[in-house]
């Protein structure tokens, strides 16, 4: 056991394979990973608590854990048994948590991960603060992880026909039929998503060695194959170029959501950071701008934002590279290109912007289409941007879907070519066009072997399911860009009799060593010569310290990037199109439909529409007027001609383009009707998922395959209106900061509750943007009974920072046990998240600004709901904060509606806690709040009161930043900062006392210790100004 | 001469100097003797329920059930059952309580207010009133308990010692005080009407045969003698409990609207509140007394003593008090005005525009429109049309309670929090119970005790002499 | 007569109920109070014996206390440390060494009824064996709990340097554990007030009578 | 000494208020008055003193609201102090309701008690029937014989005067 001295986390590493359940293992972190090997088991995959013993073993090795013994005859409570361990593992001591450092593996971004272990569970994923991608931050279904962990849908044996099977004889036949193909020199085909490990990379290999005809083909379920063929086209080199945002001071980005969830979300949101929060003696930040049909979460976060349908990208990239052109000396005719469907001095302000800032710039497009993205490729290239903002001599590795193949292996399927079919890591039925004729073509090969955990569309297919471990539970590695090398450790035994795809292949090729011994040799060749370390070290060290930080960087496989290929470039010049076009893209929190079996994540509101457990088509405020439409009609999306389509309900989204529709991809996932019941079931509950139905609609059907890409926007789409109606669970009923106007006050529209500047107005007086309202500063009406002399908690959130990625909604539900209530009630307004991201809309016409605003409870030192409550549930601490305890709660609400931030939450009901493995991901540290009680954000006062226990241990002081609160912790843009404001060294000391700082609503003198920076966007004063002539209800949609 | 008329005189001394050839029409009518007061009273006691009573008293007792059950369910399922959500933490609840607690009101107006006003009419009415007071504080009571997420744990609500390190309750809290200012309201509004009573359970002890009626009322009479030393000592209490219970009132409604008024939100932080509540609240309370006298009127024959004239004095009451309800809420609008904070603005301007401008609209017609009819003596003389008004301003009463609670809460500071509020099927068969368990107890009290207080209306009304054909004072005249 | 004969035995009837109420009152706690509470243990553990007589220091056995928030009941390969060689009391086994020395034999294994289940938990037939790796654990009843709401941390207490009698009375001299005092709010709470007011052995400690510091 | 009493019942109050004036200035002793409803003006016909029972009142509301207002300071402010809302320790204003409303309940209660002690009334209490139809429409007034002066028939016929019903002797 190793430990290096860090100021915030302890690590620990598990040098012993867990995986290794033959070997001698006298200690075990858990009775289930002892009894991993057994395989007898003989439960159902399909029955509904498939865990009843392993979590039993599960939870009698967890050190200290208590079990519910039958009520003794004469005793007055239950009798609790306490199980001691028989021999108690070194440096585990109950009821501690113990942090290790590993790989997330939620999608392909690969960000650093430090995991909270407690008794053998894997509680809560946190970022890792030292790695060069994330810089600590984690995305929402990087926390979401452990409820996927914890899924008792998972698959707990391998299937054979669909039917339970043993590892032995599914190994046996699988050989034979490999064999049998090696020998007829049959095609094999392997198709992965995006594979970022190595080990993986070259267990693949070496499978496929011994066939004469065999394939790996990477399949994205949100591709950005394009981009690779156009880097091949313009650069020689199939690569995906790593953006180097925290370089860049002018990002023009076409569609691409880059904050939410284009590549590598955390990474670039981390980057982007970097030059948007200015100070007063920097009153500096990058200028943003956003091209895109739908409003995106990168979308809301622009200084400017311009409505463009994905089908116009090619036109205004023309006319873009057109004026660079120009600037740069030469003459490109631009007549021939047509009208641009923007306006010309936008485009020359963008093109001087982008000129002024060459190799300081960059422009992204998330388009499909190959010759967009050449264009693209040409303009960065122009802009002298390789090298410095994109770099492609150290390119990423996280999208390596190539579209082509995965055409071309159709094509193959359908010829029935192929006689072994091997998929892992995508659901390929799920995600492609034409699902019904896909599975056809499935169905005429011989083999077929899906790695799914789940039994998803592909894997109901396939011959063979072998359950590969969930990322948590397997040891692995990831390249996310090419020299940044993340290792993944399990944190606890499988819980299932489920295997690692590599060890699968290993054994299918008549290897028996375990996945640690792949990863390790393979490490040990391919990673351990790339070290770049004068000092020469045995590899034990090198593996030892590289499981100890989760990560190592290595020198980079360099390959050949060619000459920039300037011939490749052609202006696109169509004429703009007139036809609805479709825009599919995937939603932060779910992307494809991976997570969709996870609850936090399908009720995490949308971080834009707010919308929970459903998709939808987004139309333009015209669009609904001009069809008719309200939000929740029912409409049918058809390309024209086929009868290929899907019925949605209808979101009415402000700022949309009015030629666009956007619907989410990733849902319709099979087996998301297990959702049905999610919530509390009462008289009135209307089911989450009606019987027979999935969460949402698949739209994959309406990708359409063009010139070897699947493009997920297409100009041929008719919709029509169905007049049925679907009511959406939104969580915000109101979107705008304006009052609507029939009921506002006059001067007073809008609500000073986000406060917003312009860069320029900034520059000039820091404090500007702050509102003439009455301000009584700090003047008490009663003498200040209450001095804090101890701690005084504080809180600032940076709205400049901040893009409203809802990361922290899901770190806070993972940390403080906030339960799921499932579509009927998030309908009736009732969903429990502590954490709110306010999302409001302003600004006039049909171009909207947007101000994302966390918002939980405000811990006010003159709070209102404290005086309220009749039985002292909820007071003061000495230290600031605003304490609930739940077990003194009878359940008035009087608080709750004296809040004038609205932030508390009520138990409308018993929440379910009946799916006792799910219940493991509960944080033991905080009580799982019963029916009738009221709760909200408590500071993560868990997290304080471990601090100070522990620095009294230690005769420490507590040093800043030793506590962090959970969605501090995972904020991928670091705009909250937590800590002691009595501390005048302490990263929120010195937060507010910048000139940004405001409080909501604190000229009612509420006093809240959660403060806001004000939010700086980047424009000229008049551009921003207040929009108090809104347009009638334009902004309000009740 | 056989006279048979009763004088009546709004002035204290007139009643005993100055009966004769007054103006006034009679409180009583229709020739009684001390003995025929007793018998009219005690009549349907001992007559056998009529049919119109057997029907009005299976539907309160169906809706009483409905009730019940809906509570069982809500407690037993969770608060999630009501239509509440996030923003609007209460609706119907406390809504219906602040309906019934007003309605409580009347009923200890009229004891005791008149009472120490020496308001003699009071009399034909009182008793029925107190019981009203009695039943509605007991419906209004139920909402606050079943409204709290952890109904059985309401206890916590009284100060007790505990093992907690003494952690007491927080004294600061409105809601502690409506649990101090109900429960002190209902215990001495039990008391006031049962000190009432006791002369007439002695009266009704008396004229009983040996059975389980005399039991009883020989064992509540408390050996009631009708004893002048008793007497005395009786008044001086009675006088002493009117004298508390008034202010009692005033404080019990000025409490429940401090529930509202000394909170943050915009629409309750309200200083004009507590007499706006203590107004609405008699103004309710009337409007229920008035519904009720009438229809006991009608059911129990009691027209002699439930007389035009009472009907009418009452309506004129109801009027001034819709006008001072009128009064407010015009005053709530010019204070938001006038406060220039934008929030309290808003609300004003949302409530009469807003989404739920349905409800207040319905209020200020029922409220502050339709009782204006009742300047018309026509209307307030005519029994249908006053029975009109009152129901509609009990229906306009619960309304201002809703519009208050409701539209307050929907649309508060953050408009990222603005919701809805629509009930359930829950919350309207608890509201429905409500008025099962207020017309069950009524109906039952009608046939169990005396609905109208015999002695004080052989007080207060000079009664001739038997046998005899002039008015006592006549002779004394004479 | 008839009614005299029913007035005797509902006097004598009275007399009874007295008595068995007043026993009751004598064990009458509030609701949820545990004071008192001695369950049986599986094996009949003496920390007097242990504790008070053989004076083992508390933490030799419940080590986590100064290092978690639960003391925690020791692995039995801890009591496996002496009851390798310890398997019956000093006396017992001096008697049987005088006997073979009496006897010229080799001593043999004299194994008290208690240890005996100890080895049986952990499935050995002889004490010197190691210990297999399906043993089983020892299922101790829980003698202090406290509801699921509240957040005891030993490590704050020790590191405070509360005694550990302070909560758990004097254990030894208990032969069977029972928990001492009631482990109530009150008395957490006027312990925290004592602390801060006297500080602890002479050193100021700050004991927060926070909701959240025991409530979260 | 006599222990007789004599029953001198009415039909109407004034003809008992009369005959009770009447008979107090002859100076026979008046040992009670029965009546169905409180009669006024027989209090002083009867010469009875004001009740003492409004000080029992008073003192009971003072009780009431002193020793809640002390509770509560004692609760917020001396053995449990607790921030609530950022407001002082001891903020007297919020403390006047309770107190206000422990005022009201104390003395409502207290005289009420006070009454049924001093009038002797008590849960199933077997009245003293002394004329069964005082509780209805009699009047009764209840002069003591112990008067050596005292003579029944000239006392019925004084009563006559005054519309007596009926008039009877009783034994005390």
């Amino acid at each position: 056991m190793r430990s290096k001295h860090r100021p915030t986390v302890r690590r620990a590493t598990i040098e012993r394979p867990l995986m290794n359940n033959e070997s001698h293992n006298k200690y075990w972190k858990s009775l289930a990973e002892r009894d991993g090997s057994r395989s007898d088991n003989g439960v159902n995959p399909q029955d509904g608590s498939p865990f009843a013993i392993s979590r039993r073993r599960f939870l009698e090795a967890a050190g200290f854990t208590l079990s519910l013994a039958t009520m003794q005859g004469c005793g007055r409570t239950p009798t609790e048994t306490a199980l001691p361990f028989v021999q108690q593992p070194e440096g585990v001591i109950p009821g501690r948590s113990q942090t290790y450092a590993t790989t997330c593996a939620g999608c392909t971004a690969g960000c650093g991960l430090l995991v909270k272990v407690r008794d053998g569970r894997p509680l809560k994923m946190e970022g890792m603060p030292e790695h060069p991608l994330s810089h600590g931050g984690l995305c929402a279904i990087g926390q979401a992880l452990p409820l996927g962990l914890y899924d008792s849908h998972r698959l707990q044996h391998p299937l054979k026909d669909g039917e339970s099977a043993e590892w032995e004889g599914v190994d046996q036949l699988i050989s034979q039929q490999l064999s049998d193909i090696e020998s007829g020199g049959e095609a094999v085909r392997f198709v992965t998503s995006t594979v970022t490990s190595p080990t993986l990379q070259s267990s693949i290999d070496n499978f496929l060695e011994r066939f004469t005809d065999a394939r790996h083909i990477t399949f994205d379920a949100v591709s950005s194959s394009a981009i690779l063929d156009a880097h091949e086209q313009t650069h020689g080199s199939r690569v995906l170029p790593r953006y180097r945002l925290d370089a860049a001071q002018v990002i023009v980005s076409f569609g691409a959501d880059f904050l939410g969830t284009w590549i590598s979300p955390v990474e670039f949101t981390s980057a982007w950071r970097t030059r948007r929060v200015p100070t007063v003696e920097h009153p500096e930040m990058s200028y943003h701008v956003q091209l895109e049909g739908r409003l995106s979460l990168t979308g809301s976060n622009a200084d400017r934002r311009l409505r463009l349908a994905p089908d116009e990208y090619g036109l205004v990239l023309s006319h873009l590279y057109a004026k660079l052109a120009q600037r740069a000396g030469e003459s490109l005719d631009q007549d021939d290109l047509g009208t641009a469907p923007i306006a010309d001095d936008e485009l020359t302000a963008l093109a001087d912007r982008l000129w002024a800032a060459r190799g300081e710039s960059v422009v992204l497009c998330d388009s499909q289409d190959v010759a967009v993205q050449v264009l693209v490729n040409g303009i960065n290239h122009r802009l002298e941007n390789y090298g410095k903002t994109v770099d492609i001599e150290r390119p990423s590795r996280q999208r390596q879907g190539n579209d082509g193949d995965v055409l071309e292996l159709i094509d193959e399927l359908n010829a029935g070519k192929v006689a072994a079919l091997f998929v892992a890591g995508t659901d390929l039925t799920h995600n492609l066009p034409d699902r019904d004729g896909l599975a056809e073509a499935i169905g005429k090969v011989g083999l077929v072997v899906s790695f799914s955990e789940r039994l998803d569309d592909v894997s109901s297919l396939a011959g063979f399911v072998c359950p590969d471990h969930h990322p948590l539970e397997s040891w692995s590695d990831a390249e996310p860009v090419d020299g940044v090398i993340g290792l993944s450790q399990p944190l606890l035994a499988p819980l299932g009799d489920t295997r690692s795809v590599v060890e699968s292949l290993a054994r299918w090729s008549g290897n028996d060593d375990s996945a640690y011994d792949i990863l390790r040799a393979n490490w040990e060749q391919s990673i351990f010569p790339r070290l770049e370390s004068e000092e020469s070290s045995p590899f034990v060290r090198f593996w030892d310290q590289s499981l100890h930080d989760g990560y190592v960087e290595v020198a980079p496989t360099t390959e050949a990037v060619g000459e920039f290929q300037a011939d490749a470039i052609k202006p696109i010049g169509d004429s703009p199109a007139t036809d609805d076009c479709l825009s599919l893209y995937s939603k932060v929190g779910l992307t494809d439909s991976r997570h969709a079996h996870n609850p936090w994540l399908q009720e995490l509101p949308d971080p834009v529409t707010k919308v929970t457990w459903d998709n939808y088509v987004c139309v333009s405020p015209a669009k609904a007027s001009e069809l008719g439409l309200s939000d929740g009609d029912v409409v049918r999306v058809e390309s024209t001609g086929t009868d290929v389509g899907l019925e949605l309900p209808v979101l009415i989204q402000p700022g949309q383009h009015d030629r666009v529709l956007a619907i989410a991809l990733g849902y319709g996932v099979k087996g998301t009707d297990r959702f049905a019941d999610v919530g509390p079931q009462w008289l009135e509950a209307r089911p989450t998922v009606e019987p027979g139905q999935f969460v949402g609609k698949n739209a994959a059907g309406l990708i359409e395959p063009h010139e070897g890409t699947l493009h997920y926007s297409r100009g041929d789409v008719s919709i029509t209106k169905t007049g049925r109606r679907h009511e959406l669970a939104s969580t915000q009923e109101h979107h705008s900061l304006e009052v609507p106007a029939r009921v506002a006050p006059p001067g007073a529209e809008k609500r000073d509750v986000v406060q917003e500047t312009s860069l320029t107005a900034f520059a000039e007086d820091p404090t500007s943007g702050t509102p003439e309202v009455h301000h009584f500063g700090d003047v008490q009406l009663w003498p200040e009974d209450h001095p804090k002399t101890g701690h005084a908690w504080g809180m600032s959130i940076d709205l400049n920072a901040c893009t409203g990625c809802s990361a922290c909604v899901i770190a806070c539900q993972s940390e403080n046990n906030v339960p799921v209530v499932g579509k009927d009630e998030v309908r009736r307004q009732r969903e429990m998240h502590w954490i709110r991201l306010d999302r409001y809309y302003s600004g006039e016409g049909d171009d909207v600004d947007v101000s994302h605003q966390p918002m939980m409870c405000q811990h006010c030192d003159n709070a209102p709901c404290e005086t309220v409550c009749p039985v002292l549930a909820t007071v003061h601490s000495e230290e600031g904060l605003n304490e609930q305890a739940y077990n003194r709660c009878v359940g008035t609400r009087y608080c709750a509606n004296n809040c004038p931030y609205k932030v508390r939450r009520f138990n409308w009901f018993e929440y379910p806690h009946g799916d006792e493995l799910q219940n493991l991901a509960l944080n033991p540290d905080v009580t799982v709040r019963s029916r009738g009680v009221m709760e909200k954000c408590s500071m993560c006062v868990q997290r304080i009161e471990e601090g100070k226990i522990e620095a009294g241990r230690l005769g420490e002081p507590l040093a800043d930043g030793q506590v962090q609160t959970a969605c501090q912790q995972s904020c991928p843009a670091q705009a909250i900062v937590f800590g002691d404001m009595n501390d005048p060294e302490s990263a929120i000391a010195k937060a507010l006392e910048g000139p940004r700082r405001y409080g909501v609503l604190e000229e009612f003198n509420f006093r809240p210790t959660v403060s806001y920076l004000r939010m700086v966007r980047n424009r000229d004063a008049d551009e921003s100004g207040d929009h108090h002539d809104h347009d009638a209800e334009g902004g309000d949609h009740v | 001469m056989n006279l048979a008329i009763i004088t009546i005189t709004m002035r204290r001394e007139a009643i005993m100097s100055e009966p004769t050839n007054s103006r006034r029409p009679p409180l009583v009518t229709g020739d009684k003797s001390l003995g025929d007061v007793t018998r009219d009273i005690c009549a349907p006691m001992d007559a056998r329920p009529s049919g119109l009573w057997w029907a009005a008293f299976s539907v309160s007792l169906v809706a009483l059930l409905v009730g019940v059950a809906a509570v069982w369910y809500q407690i037993a399922t969770g608060i999630g059952t009501w239509g509440l959500n996030k923003t609007v933490g209460w609706g119907f609840d406390i809504t219906n309580f602040v309906f019934w607690v007003g309605i409580g009101h009347a009923g200890t107006l009229i004891s005791a207010v008149l009472f120490l006003f020496r308001q003699k009419w009071r009399t034909a009415v009182n008793r029925s009133a107190e019981a009203m007071t009695l039943f509605a504080v007991m419906c209004a009571g139920i909402f606050p308990l079943i409204h709290m997420g952890r109904t059985w744990l309401a206890y916590w609500m009284i100060p007790y010692p505990n093992t907690r390190g003494s952690l007491w309750v927080n004294f600061k809290s409105p809601l502690l005080w409506d649990v101090f200012a109900i429960s002190t309201y209902l215990l001495i509004s039990a008391v006031f009407w049962y000190v009432g009573l006791i002369p007439d359970l002695a009266t009704i002890r008396d004229r009983s045969q040996p059975g389980w009626r005399k039991r009883i009322t020989s064992f509540l009479s408390l050996g009631w003698d009708g004893s002048a030393r008793t007497w005395h000592r009786y008044e001086t209490v009675y006088m002493l409990l009117a004298g508390l219970a008034t202010p009692l009132v005033f404080s019990v409604h000025t409490i429940v609207s401090m529930d509202f008024a000394t909170s943050v939100i915009p629409g309750w932080h309200t200083t004009i509140f507590p007499p706006y509540f203590v107004a609405g609240a008699i103004f309710s309370g009337l409007a229920m007394v008035i519904t009720l006298m009438i229809i006991a009127r009608k059911t129990m024959h009691l027209e002699d003593y439930v007389t035009m004239k009472h009907i009418e004095r009452m309506s004129l009451l109801m009027l001034s008090m819709g006008c001072i309800v009128g009064l407010a809420y015009g005053t709530e609008f010019f204070m938001a005005l006038y406060s220039g904070n934008p929030y309290e603005q808003f609300v004003f301007k949302n409530r009469a525009l807003g989404p739920m401008s349905w409800a207040y609209w319905t209020m200020v017609t029922c409220n502050v429109l339709v009782p204006q009819f009742l300047w018309i003596k026509k209307v307030r003389t005519t029994l249908p049309l006053v029975f009109v008004i009152v129901i509609l301003v009990n229906v306009g009463m619960w309304f201002e309670r809703f519009v208050i609670i409701v539209t307050s809460l929907h649309r508060d500071f953050l408009p990222s929090s603005w919701a809805h509020y629509v009930p359930t099927s829950i919350e309207i068969a608890t509201f429905i119970g409500s008025f099962g368990l207020f017309f069950t107890c009524f109906l039952l009290f009608c046939r169990i005790a005396p609905a109208i207080a015999i002695a004080e209306v052989k007080g207060a009304a000079h009664l001739k002499k038997r046998g005899s054909t002039t008015t006592p004072v006549e002779e004394q005249a004479a | 007569m008839h009614r005299t004969i029913v007035n005797v035995i509902l006097l004598v009837g009275l007399f009874f109920g007295l008595i068995v109420l007043a026993s009751g009152m004598s064990e009458w706690r509030l609701p949820d109070n545990q004071q008192g509470y001695a369950p049986q243990q599986p094996i009949a553990y003496s920390h007097r014996l242990h504790a008070g007589e053989l004076g083992i220091d508390c933490q030799f056995c419940h080590t986590a206390a100064e290092h978690g928030r639960h003391a925690g009941i020791p692995s039995t390969d801890v009591c496996m440390k002496c009851h390798k060689y310890v398997t019956s009391s000093f006396d017992v086994l001096q008697q049987e060494i005088k006997l073979a020395d009496e006897k010229k034999r080799k001593p043999e294994t004299v194994i008290s009824t208690e240890l005996q289940a100890l080895y049986d938990t952990l499935g050995l037939d002889d004490p010197k064996q190691p210990i297999p790796d399906d043993a089983k654990s020892i299922p101790w009843v829980r003698v202090h709990n406290l509801p699921d709401y509240v957040y005891f941390d030993h490590r704050a207490h020790v590191a405070a340097g509360v005694t550990c009698q302070k909560c758990h009375g004097p254990v030894e001299s208990m032969e069977r554990v029972r928990q001492f005092e009631s482990l109530s709010m009150g008395w957490c709470v006027n312990c925290h007030r004592e602390a801060t007011e006297d500080g602890i052995n002479g050193h100021a400690v700050k004991a927060s009578t926070d909701c959240a510091t025991c409530h979260y | 000494m006599s222990d007789r009493v004599l029953l001198a019942s009415f039909d109407h109050e004034d003809d008992l208020l009369a005959a009770t004036e009447a008979v107090r200035q002859k100076g026979w002793r008046i040992l009670d008055a029965f009546t169905p409803y409180a009669v006024h003006g027989l209090d002083h016909a009867m010469g009875l003193k004001p009740s003492r029972l409004t000080w029992v009142c008073f003192i009971c509301g003072m009780t009431g609201a002193l020793g809640m207002l002390w509770f509560e300071h004692w609760t917020a402010s001396i053995t449990w102090p607790i921030d609530v809302g950022g407001k002082p320790w001891n903020s007297l204003p919020s403390d006047v309701p309770v107190a206000f409303e422990a005022a009201v309940l104390l003395a409502g209660f207290g005289s009420v008690f006070a009454l049924f002690g001093v009038s002797r009334l008590w849960p199933g209490k077997k009245p003293k029937v002394v004329y069964p139809r005082a509780t209805d429409d009699r009047f009764v007034l209840v002069i003591d014989e112990a008067d050596a002066a005292f003579d029944v028939p000239s006392a019925e016929r004084f009563l006559q005067e005054f519309n007596v019903v009926e008039t009877m002797e009783r034994t005390q």
